[in-house]
């Protein structure tokens, strides 16, 4: 019957509140209790290097692109041998909502996440981490990829030194 | 002279420890509705604060006293600013006509435990409870906000309503008790409450009161995940801890309410008469604030329905049989 | 008129109109890299195929390459073109590679967005891949020749519409190669647009390099302030800083594409002597302090000597409405002391040709549909670029150019070039106009009369006169000239360079008030005891520096808005900073009397690169960002005026100098503009005439306007500074050999504003006898004021 | 005693009237007119008529100004005009209300009329006015309560929305 449904719907929810009101609490009390995340988890966020110890972001601005709390800033230079990286790069942590956009958009595996979730801070602009704060001496999750090997760009390798590349082309010969 | 002297000191002195029970209750309250909410969900509730959180109330205050009291641009600056007071005065004028105790004999003269034994102490509380709209409705209307504007309107609409049906409600009782002095319902009581004589009055008188207080789940007015915080989105500070206070004073104010109304006031067996009192408005509370923990928030339109369309009709019928019943009885 | 049926929907198009453009009626968005509004289709790229279902062609075809005809049914959305194109898609890939991250182009490319709408997401091809060693190509563009999929743009864009000869296509099947012969600068004053051309990221901005990506670009359609034509552009900054300048699209004046001096001179904006703050007396004061200083000091002034001791000076690159204000400003005192640009012969150039040129007014896109121009006195590589790619376009059309001028005048074109004294263009004007030629000897007659046939037997002619060289009075004869030659079938079109992008809005508003000159002279007899500049350098600016000079010393009061480090700015006695006008919005009437608007890209204030002082922006947080006092002109004059500072508001209030202003009301910014009705009645012009020499016994020199680099605001820009040239003067050969002089040879020129060591050229098109030397910011051939006249003497210098 | 906190409350009556009647803002004038009501209820309690004196405010103050302010609000009636001058001068009339209407309060409740037996048959007992509403007076009430029906359903009539297609 339907005003019975109603009823037993109305009051079976304060029997369950009741039972839960003498049930252990489930919460993990944090600044003495603390938990391991696993590796995969999205806290703090670093920069990675190449294998060969060279910094991998190149500024492309993707991952400020896909920041959906516009968190990430960063302009991009050239050095000498013609390779593109951040001149400053900034992450202000104090906006940061730790959605692992970045890392998903970073073409070059640079920006990673990692489980240090403990960055809490009373003074604002120590959230605000510049690329030194960043940088960390290491792949992270992935420990073969440079991107520079495979752009095409002659950084790493000369140009057409790639392993998918012929050496470059004399347009001014006709021999085939 | 000498005699309205004496008066005037002894309503002082009632009224001084009413606002102070009153208001540490009310800040307790709060305390306990977070631990109580917490523990229903698995969780502790405030424990930070001193030993199991209990200067938590001590810190809310602080807090809001030294907040920014924020007056947002274009709102009715002084409707704006008295509104919050309109509401926590109302609330704890209700206090004046509740009886906590039988009198007292001190010093050879009967000290009434009530500040004024008024014959209509009934019309009275809802007189100020009626009035208690006026400072959410103004609040919300001088706050020059959508939000707080809408959260006026259903305030409103949502208080008209169900005093309606409170009134219906406590028909019973009165008619029960021949009189509207709180002091004479509670002395009616003293046999057995009323809440096993009008059972139906009383489950009438609880949804309508917790419409009335715009607690959960009726607290359409400060439907915060509709809109915003209702008719308090744009206080901040004290102006907003007041409403905050107001709330909870009212929340006592129902548990005396409801004590002297349903649970048969001060009477019961081997305590004294004014810890029961107090036992039973904290059990009223604490069905309050189990119901908050328990049940979700109903549609605008369904809240209006129900009022309308369900409870107004069941607490005439109520009326109906009530009178009929003791008619009966009686003759 | 035909009439076809795409993707089940019917448009009916102009004859003539091939099927691709049909679909962009429908907003059907066909994939293309080759095809191209300005430049046509060539069907090279092979990306724009669509499914001929029913009609005159059948099957798969490139839709650019069809005209369209009555009664077609045409499909893009058929499965065999969408395989065709996604296959197409994959072939420009199989070389490309894959550097997304690290290309410019990144945000804009068409190879991506194609790459995307053709379907291709995997590449399947395992073999190796083509690479290339790419070229230096100057100081505006970086080439990545990997990312190259050969649609031909930047050759159609660099040689066929803009006439450069030192860019081409090389090699042949997967090693085609767009460049060079040899590594080097590419020549032509239009390289830049190359840039907007490519679809992909082989041809970059250079100075824009790495800066920004797209999507953090503040883009806002705007008008280049750099000459009177009025192109389209679309400035884009980022960090408080103007990064680059790409084409707007207009048809009326440039269509598709800019010059080198519009694309890359954005950078006076970011100038880091720019005066950001309000100074008195040289020390930096709040803007309330400077704006009470000026009303209060003026209202002494006007006290004590009466309201014509104040002089007003408007400018070409100040917006109409801060011209407009500064009229009302004048007025409010009574004061009659107002000029609206410091070149008194551009002044009066483009009054008259205000006043006069009525129904003759034609555009740049007039002028692209011409049969026939003739350029009187008018360089437009200097001073205005973009005619000259008009001009060629007209040339491409079968149009016939003639170019009489004492300079040489290059254009990217076949032209007759008739060199011809400056002082002697008005008279020929005349004598056109009235077809009587008797006043010239035989030879010039034999020169001029086909000239004049020409003339009668075009279907639409155009003559383009110089406001430098020519004057009041040569622009007034131009006017008249055209009006007699005009027939009941065909006007002959007239148009002007003028001064800046402004002349005439200001010379609306001036109307027959008196020009710079006299205010000089009042300066100089100190009635005139205050003079308020609005973005204008009467210092640098005036025909006659020296002698603006000496009188403006004694000025009691100089007050001065700018937004440039100009001679003004510095010696002022108030400065109020003004913003650039990638920095506000407002309106300014081009030298055809189109009126348009632009708007602001970026807030102004220092560029965080400046105030970052090395590798960050700073850490710590102002109220105020640093350097962002400047305020738009007309927002400081409406503060000055005590106004309301809304712009709508002032527009408003601005029809009562000319009915035609109430136009501003219509305005939208990024449009083809409002043309400016023709009206009749404009007071007339009393012209003082051009100051000339007196031919004393040395050379005479005429001072000309310098190429890309050396225009004010250009100056200022860092990437121009690459093209601005080192001192020159050029020479007829003749002459330079009378003077024993050679092509290359060092030589020491003494004017009255000092010794410059320079480099002779010659040239066969000059008159001879004259001494020709550009305007140059920050040598001693500062001085020379476009289209004047001084003495010179040249001496050869042994080389160093 | 009573007859001086009559005419203070008198005073106190038509003051919070006259104010009601002239403020602009239509939210104000209700806050003026419940304190007029407030005046009235005391002035009920003060001769004698306490229950009155409640339904007063219950039913004027508690709901029929409240659904006026309802009104009000819905339609935004509110002007939008920023007001003018000092804030405090402008509600300086409220607060003195207020004020003496609390004065009295205190006053009639210290010193209970009762007490002085100047009205013999004080208190209008609830069971009075009920047998004179519904046996003396019953004819009244009903013609009164079925007028009121019949204004409410003719309200609603007048102001449903029509049917498609019909024109008034």
């Amino acid at each position: 019957m339907n005003l019975w449904r109603d009823i037993k719907g109305t009051l079976q929810p304060f029997w369950v509140t009741l039972g839960y009101l003498f049930k252990k609490p489930v919460t993990i009390q944090y600044p003495e209790e603390k938990r391991t995340p696993p590796p995969r988890y999205r806290a703090r966020i670093v920069l990675t290097c190449n294998p060969d110890g060279s910094e991998r972001c190149v500024a492309c601005q993707l991952c400020s692109a896909a920041c959906p709390v516009n968190c990430i800033s960063m302009q991009a230079a050239e050095a000498a041998d013609g390779r593109r990286y951040a001149a400053w790069f900034r992450i202000n942590f104090s906006r940061c909502i730790f959605c692992g956009l970045c890392t998903e958009a970073c073409p070059t595996m640079a920006i990673q996440t990692t489980p240090d979730y403990e960055i809490c801070n009373r003074d604002v602009l120590k959230l605000v981490h510049e690329k030194e704060d960043l940088l960390i001496d290491g792949c992270g999750k992935d420990t073969e990829y440079n991107f520079y090997e495979h752009s095409g760009i002659g950084v790493v390798n000369e140009r057409g030194g790639n392993e998918d590349e012929y050496g470059p082309v004399d347009p001014k010969s006709l021999l085939p | 002279m000498n005699d309205l002297l004496i008066s005037l000191v002894l309503i002082l002195v009632k009224l001084g420890l009413i606002l102070g029970v009153v208001l540490t209750m009310a800040a307790y309250l709060v305390l306990a509705e977070r631990k109580i909410l917490g523990r229903m969900q698995l969780r502790y509730g405030p424990n930070r604060i001193g030993p199991g959180g209990m200067m938590q109330p001590l810190c809310d205050v602080i807090k809001l006293l030294t907040k920014e009291d924020f007056v947002p641009d274009r709102a009715d600056k002084w409707i704006f600013l008295f509104a919050p007071g309109l509401t926590a005065l109302a609330a704890l004028l209700s206090f004046a006509v509740v009886p906590f105790s039988p009198p007292v004999t001190l010093f050879g003269r009967e000290i009434p435990m009530v500040v004024c034994d008024l014959n209509i102490g009934l019309l009275y509380i809802f007189g100020l409870s009626s009035l208690a709209v006026y400072g959410v409705v103004l609040g919300g209307w001088a706050s020059n906000s959508k939000y707080s504007l809408l959260g006026a309107l259903r305030g409103l609409a949502q208080l008209v309503s169900y005093e309606l049906a409170l009134g219906l409600a406590l028909v019973p009782v009165v008619m029960s008790a021949k009189s509207f002095s709180l002091n004479a319902i509670v002395m009616a009581q003293a046999d057995w409450p009323n809440l096993l004589r009008h059972p139906l009055a009383f489950i009438i008188f609880m949804i309508s009161i917790t419409a009335e207080s715009k607690r959960t789940p009726f607290d359409m007015p400060e439907a915060e995940n509709e809109i915003v915080a209702g008719y308090h989105t744009e206080y901040s500070g004290m102006r907003f801890g007041l409403f905050f206070v107001g709330e909870y004073i009212n929340l006592v104010v129902i548990g005396a309410m409801t004590t002297v109304f349903f649970l048969g006031g001060w009477h019961g067996p081997f305590l004294p008469p004014v810890v029961w009192f107090i036992l039973k408005v904290l059990f009223v509370a604490f069905l309050f604030i189990w119901a908050r923990g328990s049940m979700p928030r109903p549609r605008y339109d369904q809240l209006m329905h129900f009022g309308w369309k369900v409870l107004i009709p069941l607490a005439l019928l109520n009326v109906v049989l009530s009178g009929a019943i003791s008619l009966a009885v009686n003759s | 008129m035909p009439k076809l049926t795409i993707d089940n929907l019917e448009v009916t198009v102009p004859e003539g109109t091939n099927v691709l453009e049909a679909a962009c009626a429908l907003d059907i968005a066909i994939p293309h890299f080759c095809y191209h509004e300005a430049l046509g289709a060539v069907g090279s790229c092979r990306l724009c195929a669509m499914m001929f279902t029913d009609g005159p062609v059948k099957g798969l075809q490139m839709a650019c390459m069809v005209k369209a005809q009555d009664g077609m049914v045409v499909s893009s959305t058929h499965p065999d073109a969408m395989e065709l194109r996604e296959h197409v898609i994959e072939w420009a890939m199989t070389n490309h590679p894959h550097d997304c991250p690290v290309c410019d182009e990144g945000g804009e490319c068409q190879l991506q967005e194609m790459t995307v709408a053709g379907g291709h997401s995997k590449r399947r091809f395992r073999g190796k891949k083509a690479t290339f060693t790419n070229q230096d190509l100057g100081p505006f563009i970086q080439q990545e020749m990997n990312r190259c999929i050969t649609c031909y743009r930047c050759v159609r864009t660099y040689r066929d519409y803009c006439g450069g000869t030192d860019y081409g296509v090389l090699g042949s099947r997967n090693r085609i190669f767009y460049g060079r012969f040899q590594e080097g600068k590419l020549e032509s004053p239009f390289s830049g647009n190359i840039i907007d051309a490519c679809p992909t990221g082989v041809l970059t901005s250079k100075p824009f390099r790495f800066k920004t990506r797209l999507w953090d670009l503040q883009e806002a359609p705007s008008i280049c302030p750099h000459c009177s034509l009025g192109c389209a552009i679309v400035p884009g900054g980022r960090y408080r800083e103007v990064q680059r300048v790409r084409a707007g699209i207009n048809r009326e004046t440039n269509g598709f594409f800019i010059c080198d001096r519009g694309r890359f001179g954005y950078d006076h904006v970011n100038h880091p002597e720019r005066p950001r703050q309000p100074r008195i007396g040289g020390q930096p004061v709040a803007l309330e302090t400077a704006l009470d200083a000026v009303r209060d000091r003026i209202a002494v002034l006007v006290e004590a000597h009466g309201p014509n001791s104040i002089a007003f000076l408007g400018s070409s690159r100040a917006s109409l409405e801060a011209n407009a204000l500064l009229r009302d400003w004048a007025s409010a005192y009574g004061s009659e002391q107002l000029a609206y640009e410091a070149h008194q012969g551009r002044d009066y150039a483009a009054r008259t040709l205000a006043a006069r040129v009525g129904g003759h007014a034609c555009s740049l896109g007039d002028l692209r549909q011409s049969d026939l121009i003739i350029l009187f006195g008018a360089d437009p590589l200097a001073e205005g670029p973009m005619l000259a790619v008009a001009i060629r376009q007209a040339v491409r059309g079968g149009a016939k150019v003639v170019t009489i001028d004492p300079r040489p005048v290059e254009l990217p074109c076949t032209t007759l070039h008739i060199p011809l004294p400056a002082s002697r263009l008005p008279e020929l004007l005349a004598a056109l106009g009235s077809g009587d030629l008797s006043a010239f000897d035989a030879q010039e007659r034999a020169t001029f009369a086909p000239l004049l046939d020409q003339i009668k037997a075009a279907r639409r002619p155009a003559m383009v006169g110089g406001a430098d060289l020519l004057g009041g009075q040569g622009i007034a004869a131009l006017c008249s000239a055209a009006a007699d030659l005009s027939t009941a079938s065909r006007a002959v079109g007239v148009m002007a360079l003028l001064g800046g992008p402004n002349s005439y809005g200001g010379a609306l508003l001036a109307g027959d008030g008196p020009g710079f000159d006299t205010l000089l002279d009042a300066i100089q007899e100190r009635t005139v005891r205050a003079l308020v500049c609005l973005e204008s350098d009467p210092f640098c600016e005036a025909l006659d520096p020296a002698r603006a000079q000496a009188a403006l010393g004694h000025l009691e009061l100089l007050v001065c808005i700018d937004s440039t480090p100009s001679l003004a700015a510095q010696r002022a006695d108030i400065f109020l900073p003004s913003r650039a006008n990638a920095e506000m919005s407002g309106s300014y009437i081009n030298n055809e009397g189109r009126l348009q608007e632009f708007l602001p890209v970026i807030d102004p204030g220092l560029p965080i690169k400046v105030t970052g002082a090395g590798d960050h922006p700073p850490r710590e947080f102002f109220q105020t960002t640093p350097g962002s006092a400047p305020a738009a002109d007309w927002w400081l004059l409406a503060k000055l005026l005590e106004r309301a500072t809304i712009l709508a508001e002032l527009r408003k209030t601005m029809a009562k100098y000319d009915e035609r202003f109430s136009m501003l009301s219509f305005l939208a910014a990024g449009t083809t503009g409002l043309r400016l009705p023709v009206k009749v009645a404009l007071p007339p012009v009393a012209d003082r005439g051009l100051p000339h020499a007196d031919g004393s016994d040395n050379q005479t020199l005429l001072a000309t306007t310098g190429p890309l680099g050396s225009h004010w605001l250009a100056h200022l820009s860092a990437p121009l500074a690459a093209t601005e040239p080192q001192p020159y003067v050029c020479l007829h050969p003749d002459f330079a050999a009378a003077l024993g002089l050679a092509s290359g040879d060092r030589a020491r020129l003494t004017t009255r504003f000092g010794h410059c060591h320079v480099e002779v050229r010659l040239s066969a098109q000059m008159v001879s006898g004259l001494v020709l030397a550009p305007q140059l910011w920050d040598t001693a051939l500062e001085g020379l004021a476009p289209g004047s006249l001084h003495d010179c003497r040249l001496e050869k210098e042994a080389r160093a | 005693m009573t007859t001086v906190l009559f005419y203070i409350l008198g005073f106190i009556l038509l003051a919070a009237t006259l104010m009601c009647i002239t403020r602009r803002n239509p939210v104000h004038a209700v806050i003026y007119l419940v304190a007029g009501f407030f005046a009235l209820a005391l002035m009920f309690y003060l001769l004698g008529a306490p229950l009155v004196a409640a339904w007063e405010v219950i039913v004027y103050a508690g709901a029929i100004m409240v659904l006026f302010l309802f009104i009000i609000m819905m339609l935004g009636l509110a002007p939008q005009e920023v007001p003018e001058g000092p804030g405090w001068q402008r509600w300086l009339p409220l607060v003195l209300l207020s004020a003496s209407l609390m004065a009295c309060s205190l006053l009639i409740i210290l010193q209970d009329p009762a007490a002085g037996q100047e009205i013999p048959d004080f208190y209008l007992a609830p069971q009075a006015l009920g047998e004179a509403l519904f046996s003396r007076y019953a004819m009244a009430v009903e013609m009164v309560s079925f007028q009121l029906l019949f204004a409410t359903i003719g309200a609603f009539l007048l102001g449903r929305p029509l049917p498609k297609g019909e024109d008034q």
